[in-house]
């Protein structure tokens, strides 16, 4: 089987943009990396969208088919893949698997999520939808609750500590004040996150990542077509998908999410790296602990070492490994079904080395990871300026 | 609630929300709630026997809910915590009577019929477990 | 790239199923395929799973990780897929490129839809998500008004009748009658469907689909993998996938669905046969004017005769062409993620002989056709006893 | 209503279904409605031009509803209609000021603002377009 390109990158600003609707999204980012891509419509032969929860959130199914019909590409074949808060992943991984396998030339890969149509109750309940609705949700269970279960058994075992993981969400925001399309585009302080106010002990407010609203795209190719072009294409070299138990408490471990564990050792071996190899990595940081517990999975600090690493300064951006280059979800925003694709977004732009005042110096490869729920998907890929 | 339930959805549940009734895999010794119809681990050996739960167990972890979701927030804040039963499966419940800063991972804990939640819109009451605190544990 | 096999197909009994929630339904259909198809939880290497709104049908999503945990499946990927009344088909058709391409050997497909845990003026919120939220719905359309609107024209350019449309909901019930999973099994008189209470003129109770509980699971596999199977295989030899605008009235007609036209005959292309090659056809009968239109669309009756002809017992079992031997959707029920897996199911059961008193003499080609909405998504798929 | 509307999800057609404002491409003189920002069929040739819709068009298809959604209950039987607007978009609304039996295929008719439905939760009144016959046709 081929190699596979990125040949193009785009996204709207993220946020809350009540002049918006989920079209509206999507075909601004569609029409963005097309243009970026340099290709016309005619070219593409298929999309993948990921979108978590547009039933509930605007009560729109059918998310395939509007996608092609907002970016202008009916008949072609468009299908949404749904995997909670990793759809955007999940959909970049059946785009590359359709490019990988010879299927087809050129694919659409996108993500998009409009949140903000309903009250932030709504949103909370929509969420737990990610999470086991009978078993979870249903005894009073919401979202941040089950990282914050996490959380507390990870300070147990190995003495995390509060300031460490608010040091993911001042890292993280000091980075995405250099994004432009960051929902949340300033600094905070570690006071200003550890006063914050409560959400489920030991989370506060500021260790959770917003509502919000936004779409990301990407264009894959096969290295034949990519090569025709006149840009430098950014290649896919792993690839990975996994699953878990739906319901947290049914995992073997509460302090790591085994999901991430096996994709990511799937998606190195690969690609053929290491984790030293790696540059820049864009983690899900749905919550600050998300963030610690990814850099152990994923192999960037030892078991137990993710909140002591990143407070030492490690993870910054410009040190050992930069993370969270765009602000991650924390500063950048979370519209659901579209993260794992900005994410990828993200990476083609450092690796392309377009990322303005957040560049990563001398960037050669990057990760992207992208969990589901609280981590009964996850999802890796990695990304190089060179490719065998 | 986003959307309302009807009484199936509600009643199919009683007999393991109610009497944490639950099965067991002759094969392989495992104990699963909810109760699987058949043994992932030994699929087409599996031997399936009904078996309700103790309901003893310990607390994993938990954490203090101030945020809530529809239909609790009367409730906050409030303890969630993951119990892991004598038997060996895992579930996520509240824990009642108990001061959320006294409990503790490894807290030995049991359950009981309790109260969960009620709908706003039709006002139907569910019920379930909870978990509270074993204050003079057997010898 | 390699042939693509059926080798293990299972469904529930389709119906209001009180005492059976999502997860058991797909459990209950995953465990009888994977018996069916002689074969070890260890084989299997995906999952793909179609599913429209579970979100609002039972606040649930995450469908993916839930099908591959209510199996036992887990850490395997697990891929939900939406597209409306079409998931199930969009399941079959990725879960069939996933074989084709080589990515993978064993793959489930999957179809799974609880509706009834909702009163049942949300269920008909909830499937107007198939259609346009805001350029339809908004205005008042319910998703049997879209239908009826393609039925009226349909009278008005070609001269079907209302006894037309009724003759299907007869056909299709009198097959139903002879399908033990069948929702109502049982015959209907053309008075019957007549008298039946309006819903959206022209079309009357019993030209409407009912709500329904269900999931459907066929197991594919690779060519070299299904032959060593004690087993005969049955052979998927063409597979097509396309879209339209979300929105009926932005089609190029009223009167044929676009979509499934350009399918159809991408299929049958790629498997090599003709409309007159085809033994047996399951259809999406949503409403009565769904199968009319799906004759002549698919090339079956010529344009604006496919009234006559299902009148005529030419599409009734064991004539020229058997459709809807289940019972369809009409019939045998309609749980939406489920229906394009259960049409596959019914075709495999066909080719292998083994469908009772509803069986085909000598069938050899089945087809199935699987739609989205009004017609914004068409999945066709073409079964046959022999491959090349 | 399944969720409750953010008054942004309202406000943000307001152009649209208050006053018809839609978008024409100048390349090739396709109009769209609702407003598209490029062209599908010129893509990077198109040039996008507001344009509001006249509002006269003729009915292509009817049906009338006897079963509605939530919201719309008070109103049936009503009749739903696909219009083909002069200019070529096509749009589907409520026709209105017409008895269902004298609805005709082909029959000219004329937007008009009315109102369009109410959310039970919150009684949020959705205003939007309907259609109405032209009683006499101007020559
Ligand atoms: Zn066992
Ligand atoms: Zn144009």
């Amino acid at each position: 089987m081929g190699n596979v390109a990125v040949i193009g990158a785009g996204m709207t600003k993220f946020g809350e943009l009540w002049d918006k609707g989920l079209e509206d999204l999507i075909a601004e980012a569609g029409a963005k990396a097309v243009n970026d891509a340099n290709i016309d419509g005619e070219d593409i032969q298929a999309i993948y969208g990921g979108n978590m929860s547009a039933g509930r959130f605007i009560g729109q199914e059918h998310i395939g088919a509007l996608i092609a019909d907002a970016i202008g590409l009916t008949p072609i074949p468009s299908t949404r893949v749904e995997a909670a808060c990793a759809s955007g992943g999940l959909a970049l991984r059946e785009a590359y698997l359709a490019v990988k396998s010879g299927t087809y030339d050129v694919v659409v890969a996108g993500g998009v999520e409009k949140m903000t149509d309903v009250y932030s109750e709504q949103v909370t309940q929509t969420l737990g939808g990610a999470g086991d609705q009978q078993w979870e949700v249903f005894n009073g269970v919401t979202f941040p609750s089950l990282y914050a279960m996490m959380a507390r058994r990870h300070m147990h075992d190995y003495g995390t500590t509060e300031e460490q993981m608010a040091a993911v969400a001042v890292k993280n925001h000091s980075n995405g004040s250099k994004n432009p399309y960051a929902q949340f585009p300033f600094k905070v302080t570690l006071e200003q996150v550890m006063s914050s106010s409560k959400v489920a002990e030991p989370l506060k407010l500021l260790d959770c990542s917003p509502i919000t609203d936004g779409a990301a795209v990407v264009i894959l190719a096969s290295e034949k077509f990519a090569r025709k072009l006149p840009q430098e294409p950014i290649w896919i070299i792993g690839s990975a998908h996994t699953t878990d138990t739906l319901a947290l408490h049914d995992r073997k471990s509460l302090t790591s999410i085994e999901a991430t564990r096996l994709a990511g050792r799937q998606a190195m071996k690969q690609a053929g790296v290491t984790p030293k190899d790696i540059d820049l990595a864009e983690v899900h940081d749905c919550f600050t602990i998300a963030e610690i517990m990814a850099m152990e999975d994923l192999g960037f600090s030892k078991r137990g070492e993710g909140g002591k690493d990143v407070e030492s300064g490690k993870f910054n951006l410009n040190s050992e490994l930069s993370v969270n280059t765009s602000g991650g979800l924390k500063s950048c925003g979370h519209p659901v079904g579209a993260t794992g694709i900005k994410q990828a977004v993200e990476v083609t732009w450092q690796l392309r080395g377009e990322a303005g005042k957040r560049q990563v110096d001398d960037a050669k490869v990057g990760l992207t990871h992208n969990v589901g729920g609280s981590g009964a998907t996850a999802v890796v890929h990695i990304f190089s300026k060179e490719v065998d | 609630m986003p959307h309302r339930k009807s009484l199936a959805s509600i009643w199919r549940r009683i007999p393991q929300r109610y009497r944490g009734e639950s099965t067991m895999c002759l094969n392989c010794g495992r104990h699963f709630f909810p109760p699987r119809h058949f043994c992932p681990y030994c699929r087409r050996k599996s031997k399936i026997a009904p078996y309700t739960i103790s309901g003893r167990g310990k607390v994993m972890s938990y954490t203090v809910v101030h945020v809530a979701q529809e239909g609790f927030e009367r409730q906050v804040p409030y303890v969630i915590a993951i119990v892991e039963l004598e038997e060996g499966p895992k579930l996520t419940a509240q824990l009642c009577a108990v001061e959320p800063e006294d409990v503790r991972i490894g807290m030995p804990v049991e359950m009981s019929f309790r109260r969960i939640s009620e709908d706003k819109d039709d006002g139907i009451i569910h019920y379930g477990y909870k978990f509270s605190p074993i204050l003079s544990p057997k010898k």
